[in-house]
Formats: structure tokens, C-alpha cells, sequence
């Protein structure tokens, strides 16, 4: 018997999820339903949208008006279903390579309208779901099934990105600061605007593996020790910086909503009659 | 200390993927992974800070509770 | 004529799919036609694992296994989402660990503890395909023994071969030195 | 000086036009010569109508959004040609296995690649068909004047709702910009279809079954209560992902099965002087007009020809053209390209008559002369 | 025990090998499932031999870094399946414009959309002649065992140069993902064919103009003092865009003829058991294997039945089928589709035989048994 | 007879060009040729790559190895063409809508690479070449064909999107300031990395129009008179800021090329032959 | 049977296309068929324009015009590029500032101060077009008066209907006050 | 000041689509536009600056010095 939660926001009939013992999809996904149940959101009201990857499987276990679309493009579809119907809470649910390498420009196209969507990235560092290739997140000299001698990329930094594009909600936190993570689902679907939320997350089966980073625990030990919150992290040097990553609330700002802009538009016209 | 029962801390066996999160983050060493599933081996000692719950990655386990 | 039909089963992480491939390259030493294929994608993830290999002294048309003449079971998923696919008077080589063994009295059932000795006999349970490797030889002399370690040795990573040489050895002997306890077709009722 | 209520227009304007008076409501697109008017008079007309209209940052994303619309609900439509229509492809394919209603306008200019974007051709017939991977069917329609633009863009979005199924509306250059008098039906002077939407409780609704008696299944929007789930994955009745082999064919099957088992609702042909007629002439959009030049032309000199115009291109019609072949003694396919829809012709009619093909990809509209050159020559 | 050059290999790592043999010197791509492994081991092949591996940020970068990769100078291959193909069309029509030799694998898996990622399909046959917009014509090839695959994609690589083309390699999962064993030649007893470079003056080099007795222009890479323009649009023998009609229908009719007249180097098929034939199974890939062996049991039972394979699927091997259709009484084209390579084969050997088809899409190879099934049934 | 730089690098016999009266995009290239002119570099190792648009057509008057690729795609076919000749001195010629519209993706996977790429980015504020539809850089509010009512998008701020994207070399100039425009493409071929230059430019013919923004000449005072030095800006309070931009070098760091880094895995297998 | 096929030239910004646009919509006021189409797109970017108007009282097929009955040319490139697409005894109408008239005898030219009168006479030289439609009326005859009008005010700006009533007037004049002069078929020799 | 010749300023005519810009940034006022095209109307002014050259779109204008 699953939990209130599990029950209320999932499709129990479609559990147990495809997803790998110790991978952190789950942990995330949960903590996305618990933000929702802590706002109090009606469910008809909320709609998920998923490209494609493990991560994007999660949008088919959730009780919500939910489409898993095709690879990269979820914030595209994501955009005519807000623009049709505003009233939705309307939540992306992506993987780092969905998000960032395929659906790259959606994102940062998203980010510059500053349409009221909230961007999930499950960030695993790897394309998981074809089997562990190197993804723009992967850190420059690991492994994937595709940089046999280590990847010469340098990953990039997608809060950065996002916030240079345009997003008014930045943030990141991992699947060991949960409870973090549950806050910024929250901020990020109350901020009316483009929301974008990263979420470090484990792929423990091929990610983990190539690169020896151990176990499911191990990976979150590390996702532990290496985090920093930003009022921290602004005060290490550079050296202190070293290997370590930021997370909290990078950025917030203010401007016009998308959807809102539109509809003065129409109300423009309306007014008239 | 009050006896905890068993609706105190619930696990979905069928859903536990044996990935040892729980135990390992477990402040009191309440949970052990026994047969490739996790197992109460200690639920006297549960405090029901909920951190099994919040990173168990298959909602496997739980608090009873609320 | 030969040709035999082989699928390897159990779940991912177990080696099956590396095992179809030394048996495949085996029989290709042996100078025989070899069709190795296997079950792919998000479904074998954490779930059910698949490998096939089809031996054959003739040219292999059709690719795919359908009816098998012997199947390895390493899980109980495994053996009982594929167990109906032996062909009457085939073999069945499954795990001592899985508890439920099929009720199919037209075929030769060896329950083995390939697993157990993995982990107990060498300490390394990653091996068990190879172990597993040496019960299907022992049983069917499909391949040459000369062969069948010539491509263990060039399929496993360097510096193992040591081991993987006696995890063979463990497998012929888990058959050899057992033919007449628990293994062969009476334990089917055990 | 006749007072009716008719309008100069242009073929694009015609079908923002239409599209609207058929219920868009939404329309997200990227600019693409000769399309682009399309989006600018959407930009212009939507909001009037409380509809919206956004330009995406490139036809992927417009297609992208254009589905996610349909499924919240809105009748949704984008626009482009060549270039913008390949990238469309893989949308589109989405669109079929979800089953999603939507509108996409191709206006064909010369090709391949970048080509002649400024000059018309009819190069994507068979990319209209076949453009998107893996198995299915489409519905692709080709009118030949601005009158018929319009009318053929409500089909195109009745047909969309109908059959829960993108449908390719077919232009080319010359008709999309060309202007032409209309006469503007007043509302309710046309048939507009509306998907079917569930009436039972929402816990019993499967968005993937097809009620005894319905083409497909009923189709709920977001927000209205029926939580559902949408995937271009397989998937069974309730829209969950299934690896079942059994209900993948039957997917399929019924996909393709729900369009060309349905020919008899959806192919729409039109013929000229076919009754008598020797030697058929098949043509479609500004090249049929030609090609009625070119059979008044021929009549004059005394060849019996008529004109056979398919203005749905897919499904094939291919009972009327058994029947056209059974008839003639020959038909000649004429296209601005060198034998696209000549070859499906050829398939169905090929058995029973000659059939022979005319092309030309220079850029320019095939004249009624050189078809009656090679009528007379051939 | 015999030993010889010998090796067990998977279909797609047999593509690799052979592509290494051939001359790539680049590969681009974006991983897909089941196509992955060629990127994989491209990625580990590659700078070894001083080759460039990139895993672009899709595959419309992939397709457009192996262009840009083979104008300049390098022998390029990208590998996808069906999604990903679909997305490449528009760069293939750009390489066809062009005339930029590459070689884009399309690993098929179970369609439309996302599909059955992992299940094997067939219904990318018409897309890989007709998925991009515009006039063109292809060369497509398609192995049936991991042999082949060698030997093909080296064929592919060859063509690809030969007539300055795309060339698309078809490959399903089954045979993708398979080993068996190959035997790998030795170098020099396989032909190479590289691209003929110009030697003329570098003022006098007109890069789209084709020397008397050649089929393509000369193509210098860029930095070898041959300073050149490539363009998508229309143009003429310098390369430089044009609006001039006849300039237009000139290059798209010798685009299409260099491939459509040049069949009898392009096109290559295999048959079995057809000298007596009164019934030929068509069919190729990995159902062909299943077609042979149905072959063998039909025989079995008495029923004179054969096989024609097309390894070349695109130029259509219209030639051979015509001759095969005059031979027999009836034809069946199997697919893993509903009907694809079946219309081409209706129309050109329909006017002779009786053709039928016979498909399935539910994921699985089709057997043996259900092609004797559907052929005594029928 | 054309001047000796025009007679050097351009395709005479092309010309004239095909831009309309007082369009920009001529004195852009014209800056991008006489940066080449004065780097001395061979004009067999340039090769020019652009996408599609009015600037786009730019290459084809080159005398370069030139290519004029698909609809934003000129870094993709370029990233090939790199690392297939990494010889050759790779120029990138976009338009606003071409880079960051249908482009985006391929522009910050780029700067992310540090590929030894030089992109110069004619930012006209437009679509022109299908007739002035709104871009991803059109100022919020003014008008395009696609946005009769005035454009509510926000617009990107390229460089900053660039750098946060990982380019290593960073400017802004305009057809007024020629010279610094030059000298920009200078530094940035010189630079062994992702050079990001964007080059304000005008379409007097659609958007000029449509914004009643005057002739060629009006425009071109306009950015004369809006245009602020970065170093001048930096002193500047948010009001004075209302309205003017930054002109010169934004940013520049170091960082290991990628066609450098890749040659040395190959080097790490030839060294042992 | 009334059918003409009208072919309007110059450079883009001429405002041809609209006068194209007015022409047919009068035309569809007087109950007649009409076609408009125009070249479109970059290579007509500073370059020559083209609108093209067929009239009919029959249902037009064909929409192109090829051979043209009457052309007006505003330039000297358009006119010299399309001059010969005139029907014999078809009508040229060009502007004085053109320095070449063509050598077709077969024709009838109108060589008329549209742009001149444009600038000079009403001060706005982007109302030539209506000038040159005020030409093709008072040479044609094709539409009525009152349509033509009620098109011009239909499609130009509101506020400058006035101006562009004007600006037909002019059309008119040049052609009614100068038919006795430079105009007509004689001036080809100027 | 010397006498400029024709050779220090360079106007191609063909090429010229008179806009104007030379004329407007010329800091001696030396261009004008004379039937649509520019004129060098006072060649004698020309500092030789370049700053038309520098700007002209369309490579119309030129010093010849160089
Ligand atoms: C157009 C297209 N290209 C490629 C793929 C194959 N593919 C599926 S998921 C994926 C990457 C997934 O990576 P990410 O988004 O990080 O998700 P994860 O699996 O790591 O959660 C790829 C390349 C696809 N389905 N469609
Ligand atoms: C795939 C594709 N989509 C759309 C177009 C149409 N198109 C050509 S250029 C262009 C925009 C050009 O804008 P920009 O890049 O800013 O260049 P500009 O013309 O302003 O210099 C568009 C949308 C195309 N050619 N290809
Ligand atoms: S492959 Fe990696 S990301 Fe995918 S389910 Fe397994 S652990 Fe998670
Ligand atoms: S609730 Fe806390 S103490 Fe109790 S088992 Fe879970 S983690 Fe351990
Ligand atoms: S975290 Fe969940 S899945 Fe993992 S062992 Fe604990 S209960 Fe089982
Ligand atoms: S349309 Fe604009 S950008 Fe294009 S050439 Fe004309 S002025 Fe330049
Ligand atoms: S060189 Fe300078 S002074 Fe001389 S004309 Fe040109 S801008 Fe004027
Ligand atoms: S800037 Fe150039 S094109 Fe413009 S008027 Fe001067 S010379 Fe002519
Ligand atoms: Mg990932
Ligand atoms: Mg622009």
C-alpha cells in the first residue's frame, strides 16, 4: 500500500517505475508531487510536460494532465499549452541532455519570454536512458560511452544559462538536500514567470559506473559533501570554490509574464466591444 | 519510550529496489537491506524524522503516520 | 547435422549477454555459423535480460530464437517468463537460488548452484556467466573446450583470465562431479 | 457595379480567413517565404478573436507548440514550405500516433534544399505522404484557387477534429499568393466539426479507446478534469507506454486503418469533361488551372480531353482513378516536378490505361501550352 | 578448430570497420537507440586512426557538421534511427543540392514517433526516398546480415563519392544489434573510390560543372586552393545562386538523372531459388532472413517458391522486378510495415503479376512460419 | 573598378550585392574583409560560413572557401568543417534570427566547445530577408509584420547569453563604429577559441520602416548617438543607462580549445606508432 | 467578351503591387473575374517589382500573365526587361523619366509624367501609383470610374483619401489634356 | 592645399544605390546625391579621411591612394 502522497498525486496502477534501484529520479519526482501537495494545487489544474529520457519517463506516473512529448521539445509543447490555457500550472519535467544539448535553444527561448512554466532538470550528467553517453553536463575529462578517453567539453552551467537567457526564477539543489529542493519546486511554480530548477541527480547505472563514482549512496554522499549553499559559497576563494558547486536560490528578478502580456492584447480588442 | 507499531513506519515491499539509500541516511540505524529488499531491523529506534521517506527513490517506504 | 538454439536468461548486470558472446565466438573457432542476439533497451533495465545464440553447421537464415533447445534461467522472472520456450526433450539449466521450478515433465531440468558458487567457491559473483558457461558445455559439448577458453580469455578483462579459467573449470565440474545427485531430470519434483 | 459580400483576397489571407471561421485559436509558426503571410495575418487576426498567435523560434518548436495547444484544447495550425516542413516531420509523426488534430499548411515553392523560395513548386507531394518515420497515414489536401483555399482549410481543420489527426494542407506559390474574389459565407453557412469530447466520469475515461460505433477515441482537453496521459511512445487505451506487441499493430492498424478505410468521407475530387473524354489530364492546385486551359485548348482542336483533379492528394484516390482509367485511353500526370503523385497513378491506373507524366522544375507555373504540346507530341 | 582472419561482430560495429576501411575521417552524430553503438565505437575507432569523433548537440547538428566535414575534404558518416531521421531531412536535401558525398545510417526501430525504441522496424522505406522536400532522387542500400553490412556500407561510402550523393544505409535493429561472424579483408582487396579532386588551374575551377564523360563535377576541399562557394539555393556551374529557370531545371534533372540513369552501377540485388520460381518472396533486411528460410520450407511442401532481394532499395531496382514479375504468377513483398517497397513493386510488376503484400508492425521480427502461412493461405 | 581591398577578397562578378539601399550588412563585411586584409592571413586557409538571411548571403561575395548553409545552421556545418581542416581560419556570418532564433542551440553549444570558430552576428533587430517579422532581438515593444501590435517578447542580450554559454572572446560593435568593428574580428580570429562579435547593423527597408525609425542615415545616427564604450557604461547610473547600449570587448578568458584538445587524444595513440 | 491581362512594372517601393491590388478589386466591383498575382521575395529587393492583373468576363484558368495587353513601366530596367512580353497592338505606358523607349512599332506608347506629377504637382511622390491607375482608366476604360475609386479608398490609408482622388484625377488629365500631344503613338520616336 | 585629383576619391558609379551615408558622415561635407547616386561635388575639401569608404554599403566609394 503506497503512501497518502503516493496515492493522491500518483498513477499507483503504473508503479513500480521503469527507473534503476538507487536512481534518483524517484527522488526527485516525489519531491515535485510533495511541493504541489504543499502548495495545495488542484490536480485538474496542473499540467506535466516530459521530453524524452528516463527522467521525462516520470510525467506518466503522475495524476496530473500529463504529455511525455519528443526529445527536447518539451518546452515548445509546454508553451501552446500555457498560451491555450493560462489558468494551468503548467511544470517541465526534463533530463540535462532533453533540456540542454537537444531542447537547448527551447530553453533559452522559454527563458527570454519569461512565460509562467517551471522547469524541472533532472540533472544526471549523462544521457541515461540510451545508455550513458556524455551529455553537456558531464564535467570536462569524465566518461561516457561516447569520450572513451574523457570528455573534452567543458560542461556548461545551466543556471547561468538560464538566467542570462532570461529566466526570473533560478535555483539549484540535489536529491540529498530534498527538502530544498521541495522549497524551490515551490518558489519556482509561485514565481510568475520562467522558472528553471536544476536538480542534481544520480545515474548510478551507467553515469556511476564508468566513471567509479561507486554506489546509488555513494554518488549522494558526494552530492552532500560537495554542495554549497550560495551565501557560503560567495565567501570561499577560489581555491575553497575547487570541485565544490553552488546551490539555493541563484537568481530572482522581475518582469512581465507571457501569457499575461498576450491577453492584454486581446483585452485590448475586447474592451472595444 | 512509547513501543512504535508498525503503521508507524511502512514499507511496500513489491516497490523496494533493494538501492540501500534508506539505510544508508538513516540517522538511527533503523533499516538493513536484507534478501536484495530493505528490512526494519530496529524500528524501537525510529524517530520518524522522515529522511527514508524523502529519498527513497521508489516511494517504498514511508511514514505512517500522516 | 547441428544446430542448436540457445537463451541465456536472467536479469541485467548478470553477464548473460557477454556469456552469448563467448559462447557465439566458441563456436565460430569451432568453424560453425553463429547468430548471437539479445534483448535491448529501458525494458532490460533492472528487469528481465535476454541473450540468444543460435550454433548451427548449416547457413542461419532466420535470426531470432523462438523455441529454444536450451535455456539457462538465472532468476525466477526469467525462467518463468520464458520457460515455455523449450522444445519438448530440451534442456534446462536454471540456478539453485530460484525456488519455483517449472512444471514441464518433456524436457531435462539441471538445477544448479551457479550463483552460490560464485560467490562462495571464488568470491567473486560476477563470474557466475562464466561458471554458467561451463555447465552448458559439460551438458552439451556444443562447443570445443579448446575454444570455448580461447574465448573466455578474449572477451573478459585483461588479468582475469586466471580467474575465469577456474570459474569455467567450477562450471564443468558443477555437472561432472554432480550428475548423479540433485541435477538432471529428476530434481524437476525437488 | 454588383453589390455582393465579396472580397479581393489572397490565397494565404483566405486561409487564415478560413481557419479562423473553422475555430483556430491558436496558431505558433516561424517565418518562411511563400508561407509567411500566413503568420503575419494570424499575428494580426487572432487576438481579435481571443485566439493567439506566437512566433516559436523555429518550426520544430512551432509544431511542438501547435500540438501542445491541440491537446489543451485550442484548434491549432502553423504554416511554412520546404525547408520549414522537413523539420516539422518529426512533430507531425507525433501528432499521429497521439492522434492530435491539428493544421499544417505547407506552401510549396522550388526545391530541394533552400531552391527557389521565391518561385512555386510541387516538389512535396510524396514528403506530404511519407516525410515522418515509421508506419502511418495522413490526410493531405491541395485546392486550386483562393476560393477554394478557403473552403478547404475548414475541411482541413473538420477533417483534423474528426479523425484526431494532423492534416497537410497543401499550397503552392502561385495560389498562395495570388488574389481572387470571394465570397465570405456568413456564420453557420458552413459545417464546422468540433472534436467529440468524453461525457462519462472522469475516473472511467480512457483516452485511448474507441467507443462502439465512433472513428476514434474521445478526446478531452487539459484542465477540464479529465487527467489523462499523452505519449508518442506505443501505447494501450489508457495511454500508458506498452511494450505489447499485440496492441502495438493494433495501434497501428487502427491509425492507418481510421484513413484509408475512410476514403469514401475524405477524398473530395473534381473533374471537366471527363464524360467523353480520351485522354484524362490529372493536375492539382495552380497547375491544374493550366491544365483546364490546356483541355479547352486541346477541345478546340478536337482531342477529347478532360481533367481529373484530385484536391485530396492522401489518402490516394484510387477507386475514381481505376474508374478514370478504365475510361481513357491515356492519362498524363502533370506536376511542377518530374513524377511524384505520376507514380501512385501509375500504380492504380497504370494496370488499366497508359499512363504518362509531364514535369517541370524550372520555377516557373507550367503554361496550357507546353501541356498541350505534349499531349499532342507524346 | 579452424583459424582464419575471422571475427564475431555486431551489425553495427561491422558498419564502423567498414566505414574506417572505406576512408571516414569524420563522424558527427547524436545518440539513438538502436543506432547507438555506431557512434560509440566511432568515438573509440576514430582518433586512432586520426579520424574526428563529435557528438553533436542533435542531429541536425550532426548532419550539418558531416557536411560541412565532407566539403572539406573528409569521407563523413552520422547514424540515427528513425526520429533522428526524420530530423535530418532537411540537411539531406542540402547535401543532395549540393552534391556533398556522406553516408547517414538510419538503424530502423518500430514507428511512427518515439515508437517501440527498442523493437525492430521497416517503416522508414519511403521516408529515406521521399523525407525531404523538393525533387530529388536517392541511393539507399539495405544488408541483411553482418557481412553485408560490411561490405555495403563500404559500397555506400563508394557510391556516396561516385556521384557526389547522400547515401542512405538501411539497417534495422535486428540486424544492427545481431553478431555474427565475418571475415575481414585485408587491405587493398576492397575498392576504395575517393572523390575525383579538379587538377585544373585554380581560376579555371567551376565547382558545378561537369567535365565531358564525368557524371559529377570535381570536388576540391576547402584549403586546397580551390576557393569555392557551396550553396542550398538554385545555382549554376560556378555556384553562385540564380533565379534563371532552364539554369534550374537543368541542375534538379542532372541531380535526378545521375542517380535515376545510372542504375545499372547502382543497383544491386540478390535472388534465391528463383530460375523455377512460381511464387518470389520479396523482401530485404532481417526480414529477408525470415523470408529465406520460408522459402526453404515452402519448398519443402512443394510450393516452387524463390526470393528477391534488393540490396540497393533506392534507385528502385525497377529493371530486375519487371523481369522477375514476367517470370512468376505471384509476387508477395514482406515488410515490418503495412505496405511500403510494396506500391513501387505493384506498380512496376503489378501490370505482370499478381502482386500482394504482407506486414506486421507489432515489434517482432515476422517468422518463417507466417510468411508459408500468408503464402498458402492467400 | 572596384577598390584594391574589394578587388582582393570579394567575387566581383557577383557584385553588386543584392542588399537594398543603405541596408548595413555591406559595411559589415566590409569591416570582417579588412580585418582579414589586415591580419595578413592567406585567403585559402579562411573559410566563411553562413547560414541564411540578407546577411547570410554575404558569403557568397566572398573570395574564401565559402558556404552558405541551411536556416541557422552555419555553426553546425562550421564545427565539421573545423575539425575536419583545423587548419583553416573559420568565420561564422549570421543574422540575429539565424544565431539565435532557429541557431540558438548551435551558438551556445559552440561557445561551450570553445571551438576556434569566429562568429559575427549582423544584428539587424530583424528578420529581413522575409520581410521584418520580429526577431529574438527586437526591443520589447516595437513593431514587426508578426507583431502588429507591438512585440511583447523580451529581447536576448547576445553576449551575455554568449559568454554564460562559455565563449571566450566576447564584443559588441556597429556599422557606425566601423573601425572598433574591425578591430573586434581582429581579436577575435586571433583568439584560439569561440569569438562571439555582434555587429548592430540596420534594415532601413523593414524595420527602419515599420518602426519609423527614418532612413539608413537616421539609423545609423541612432546608434552613433546610443552607443556607449564599456568602460564609459560601467560609470553610468541605471538612468543614464535608459536606453543607450555597450559597445567593445565584453569578455575574454582562456580556456583549452577543442579541436587542440581533441588533436592531442589523437596524438596520445599516434605517439606510440 | 471582355478578357485583358495587365502587367504593372517598376522598382520595389512603387507601390505597384497595391495599384495591381485596386485595379483588381475594382474590376470585382464591376462583377468581373480577376487574377492578381506579383513577383515576390529577395531578387525583388531594390530590383525590378511586377504586379500582374488579369480581367475578364469569363472564369479565368490560367493566373499568369504571360503576353500582356497592357504594361506600365515606371522604370527603365523593368521596362526594358518586360517590354517585349506586349501583345502587338498592345498599350505601353511609361514614365518620362525612362531615357529609352522601346522599339516596338507594333504597340501603342503612352510616354506620361506620372512621377513628375507625383512630385511636383500633388508634392507626394508615393501616390504614382494612383496617378498610373488615373492612366490606365482614362486609356482602358476597363473598370468603371466609380469602382476604381471605391478601390482606392478601400485600400490606401484612412485620411488620405482626398490626395488620392487627386492623385486619379491626374491620372485622368494626363491623358484627357494631353492626348493631342507627346502621348500616343508617335512619341516612341522622341 | 594642393589640387585633388579624381584618382584620391573613387566613386563607382554602377555600384552606388544612394543612400546617402558617405554623404551624411562626411565630416567636409564634400558628397552630395545627384540622381540618385553621389556626386563628388567638392573633391577640393576631402581630407581624405575614409570614412565614406569605411561606410558606404556597397562599396561604391574609395580613396585611390591606397
Ligand atoms: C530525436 C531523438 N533523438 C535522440 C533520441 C534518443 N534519446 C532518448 S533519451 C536521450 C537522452 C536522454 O538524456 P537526458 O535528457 O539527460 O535524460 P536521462 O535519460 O539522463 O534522464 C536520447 C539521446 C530520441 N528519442 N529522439
Ligand atoms: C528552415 C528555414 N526556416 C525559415 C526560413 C526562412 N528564412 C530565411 S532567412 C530568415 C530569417 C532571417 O533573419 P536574420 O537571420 O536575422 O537575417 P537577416 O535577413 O535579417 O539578415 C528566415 C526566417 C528558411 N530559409 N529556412
Ligand atoms: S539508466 Fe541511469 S538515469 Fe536511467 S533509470 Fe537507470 S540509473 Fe536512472
Ligand atoms: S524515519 Fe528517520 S529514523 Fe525512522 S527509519 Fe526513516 S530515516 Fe530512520
Ligand atoms: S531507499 Fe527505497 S528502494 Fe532503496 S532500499 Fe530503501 S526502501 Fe528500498
Ligand atoms: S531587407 Fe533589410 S536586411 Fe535585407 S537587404 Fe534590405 S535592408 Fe538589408
Ligand atoms: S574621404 Fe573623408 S572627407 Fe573625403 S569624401 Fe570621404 S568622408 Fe569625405
Ligand atoms: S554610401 Fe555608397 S551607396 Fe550610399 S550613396 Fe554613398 S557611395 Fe552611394
Ligand atoms: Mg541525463
Ligand atoms: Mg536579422
Amino acid at each position: 500500500m503506497p503512501s497518502q502522497l503516493v496515492k493522491e498525486y500518483f498513477r499507483t496502477e503504473n508503479l513500480p517505475h521503469i527507473w534503476c534501484p538507487g536512481c534518483g529520479n524517484g527522488i526527485v519526482t516525489r519531491a515535485i508531487v510533495k511541493a504541489i501537495d504543499n502548495l495545495g494545487l488542484n490536480k485538474d489544474e496542473i499540467c506535466v510536460v516530459s521530453g524524452i529520457g528516463c527522467s521525462s519517463r516520470a510525467s506518466g506516473y503522475l495524476d496530473f494532465n500529463t504529455v511525455h512529448t519528443t526529445h527536447g521539445r518539451a518546452l515548445a509543447f509546454a508553451t501552446g499549452i500555457k498560451l491555450a490555457k493560462p489558468n494551468l500550472n503548467v511544470i517541465v519535467i526534463t533530463g540535462d541532455g532533453d533540456a540542454s544539448a537537444i531542447g537547448g535553444n527551447h530553453l533559452i527561448h522559454a527563458a527570454r519570454r519569461n512565460i509562467d512554466i517551471t522547469t524541472i532538470v533532472f540533472n544526471n550528467n549523462t544521457y541515461g536512458m540510451t545508455g550513458g553517453q556524455y551529455s553537456p553536463t558531464t564535467p570536462t575529462g569524465d566518461k561516457g560511452t561516447t569520450a572513451p578517453f574523457g570528455n573534452i567539453d567543458t560542461n556548461f552551467d545551466l543556471c547561468e544559462l538560464a538566467k542570462a537567457a532570461g529566466a526570473t526564477y533560478v535555483s539549484r539543489s540535489t536529491i540529498f538536500t530534498t527538502n530544498m529542493l521541495i522549497k524551490q519546486v515551490e518558489n519556482g511554480i509561485k514565481n510568475k514567470g520562467f522558472s528553471f530548477i536544476e536538480a542534481l541527480t544520480t545515474c548510478p547505472t551507467y553515469y556511476g559506473r564508468k566513471n567509479r563514482k561507486g554506489e546509488a549512496v555513494d554518488m549522494m554522499v558526494y552530492l552532500k559533501e560537495n554542495a554549497i549553499n550560495i551565501a557560503a559559497y560567495d565567501k570561499l576563494s577560489e581555491e575553497q570554490r575547487e570541485g565544490k558547486f553552488v546551490v539555493g536560490e541563484i537568481y530572482k528578478s522581475n518582469r512581465p509574464e507571457y501569457t499575461e502580456e498576450y491577453q492584454r492584447i486581446i483585452d485590448s480588442f475586447s474592451k472595444g466591444v | 519510550m512509547s513501543t512504535k507499531t508498525q503503521a508507524s513506519l511502512i514499507v511496500e515491499k513489491n516497490w523496494c529496489k533493494g538501492c540501500g539509500i534508506c539505510v544508508a541516511f538513516c540517522p538511527k540505524n533503523v533499516l538493513e537491506i536484507k534478501d536484495g529488499k530493505v528490512n526494519i531491523k530496529d524500528l524501537e529506534s525510529c524517530i520518524e524524522c522522515g529522511q527514508c521517506e524523502l529519498r527513497c527513490p521508489d516511494f517504498a517506504i514511508y511514514l505512517g503516520g500522516k | 547435422m547441428l544446430h542448436q538454439e540457445l537463451r541465456l536468461t536472467g536479469s541485467g548486470g548478470q553477464g548473460l549477454i557477454l556469456a552469448g558472446i563467448i559462447l557465439a565466438e566458441a563456436a565460430l573457432y569451432d568453424g560453425l555459423n553463429v547468430v548471437q542476439s539479445q534483448s535491448y533497451g529501458p525494458e532490460a533495465r533492472g528487469g528481465a535480460s535476454k541473450a540468444e545464440v543460435i550454433i548451427s553447421s548449416r547457413e542461419i537464415n532466420f535470426p531470432k530464437v523462438n523455441k529454444c533447445d536450451l535455456m539457462l534461467a538465472l532468476t525466477q522472472a526469467a525462467c518463468d517468463k520464458y520457460y515455455e520456450s523449450i522444445k519438448p526433450n530440451g534442456i534446462l539449466i536454471m540456478d539453485k537460488s530460484i525456488p519455483n521450478i517449472p512444471a514441464r515433465d518433456d524436457i531435462t531440468i539441471y538445477v544448479v548452484p551457479i550463483i552460490e558458487t560464485a560467490m562462495n567457491s571464488l568470491g567473486y559473483p560476477m563470474v557466475s556467466n562464466v561458471i554458467a558457461l561451463g555447465t552448458i558445455y559439460e551438458i552439451t559439448k556444443i562447443v570445443s573446450k579448446a575454444s570455448l577458453e580461447k574465448a573466455v580469455c578474449n572477451r573478459i578483462p585483461r588479468g582475469t583470465e586466471e580467474l575465469n579459467i577456474r570459474a569455467l573449470e567450477e562450471g564443468y565440474n558443477l555437472i561432472r562431479n554432480h550428475k548423479e545427485e540433485c541435477y538432471g531430470h529428476g530434481c524437476r519434483f525437488n | 457595379m454588383i453589390e455582393r459580400n465579396v472580397k479581393l483576397m489572397q490565397g494565404n489571407e483566405a486561409c487564415v480567413e478560413a481557419a479562423i471561421t473553422a475555430g483556430m485559436k491558436f496558431y505558433a509558426g516561424y517565418p518562411i517565404t511563400p508561407s509567411t503571410e500566413i503568420a503575419e495575418i494570424s499575428a494580426e487576426r487572432l487576438p481579435k478573436v481571443g485566439g493567439k498567435f506566437i512566433q516559436m523560434e523555429d518550426e520544430i518548436a512551432s509544431i511542438s507548440a501547435v500540438i501542445g495547444a491541440s491537446i489543451a484544447g485550442a484548434k491549432s495550425m502553423t504554416a511554412t514550405s520546404g525547408p520549414g516542413f522537413s523539420l516539422k516531420q518529426e512533430g507531425i509523426g507525433y501528432a499521429v500516433i497521439t492522434e492530435t488534430p491539428c493544421v499544417i499548411v505547407n506552401v510549396q515553392r522550388g526545391g530541394p534544399s533552400t531552391g527557389m523560395p521565391t518561385a512555386p513548386g510541387q516538389g512535396d507531394i510524396m514528403q506530404a505522404r511519407w516525410g515522418t518515420h515509421g508506419d502511418h497515414s495522413i490526410i493531405a489536401l491541395y485546392p486550386w484557387s483562393v476560393k477554394e483555399i478557403y473552403y478547404t482549410t475548414i475541411k482541413a481543420f473538420n477533417l483534423a477534429e474528426k479523425y484526431r489527426t494532423p492534416v497537410i494542407l497543401l499550397l503552392d506559390e502561385v495560389i498562395g499568393h495570388m488574389r481572387e474574389s470571394i465570397e465570405l459565407p456568413n456564420e453557420g453557412e458552413v459545417e464546422i466539426y468540433n472534436r467529440k469530447k468524453p461525457t462519462c466520469l472522469t475516473e472511467e475515461y480512457k483516452p485511448y479507446k474507441v467507443k462502439e460505433g465512433d472513428i476514434v477515441p474521445e478526446m478531452a482537453g487539459f484542465g477540464e478534469g479529465y487527467r489523462f496521459h499523452v505519449t508518442g511512445l506505443v501505447h494501450g487505451e489508457t495511454g500508458f507506454p506498452t511494450n505489447n506487441g499485440k496492441i502495438a499493430e493494433e495501434l497501428i492498424r487502427r491509425l492507418i486503418g481510421k484513413i484509408e478505410d475512410n476514403k469514401d468521407d475524405i477524398v473530395e475530387t473534381d473533374e471537366y469533361l471527363l464524360d467523353d473524354a480520351d485522354i484524362a489530364i490529372v493536375a492539382f492546385g495552380s497547375t491544374a488551372r493550366a491544365a483546364k486551359s490546356a483541355v479547352d485548348t486541346l477541345r478546340e482542336e478536337g482531342i477529347k480531353a478532360g481533367l481529373f483533379r484530385p484536391i485530396t492528394i492522401w489518402p490516394l484516390a484510387d477507386k475514381p482513378l481505376v474508374e478514370l482509367a478504365k475510361k481513357v485511353s491515356r492519362i498524363v500526370v502533370v506536376e511542377m516536378n518530374l513524377g511524384q503523385y505520376y507514380l501512385e497513378v501509375d500504380r492504380v491506373a497504370g494496370k488499366y490505361t497508359k499512363v504518362d507524366r509531364f514535369g517541370r522544375v524550372n520555377g516557373d507555373l507550367i503554361t496550357p501550352q507546353e501541356i498541350v504540346d505534349f499531349v499532342k507530341e507524346v
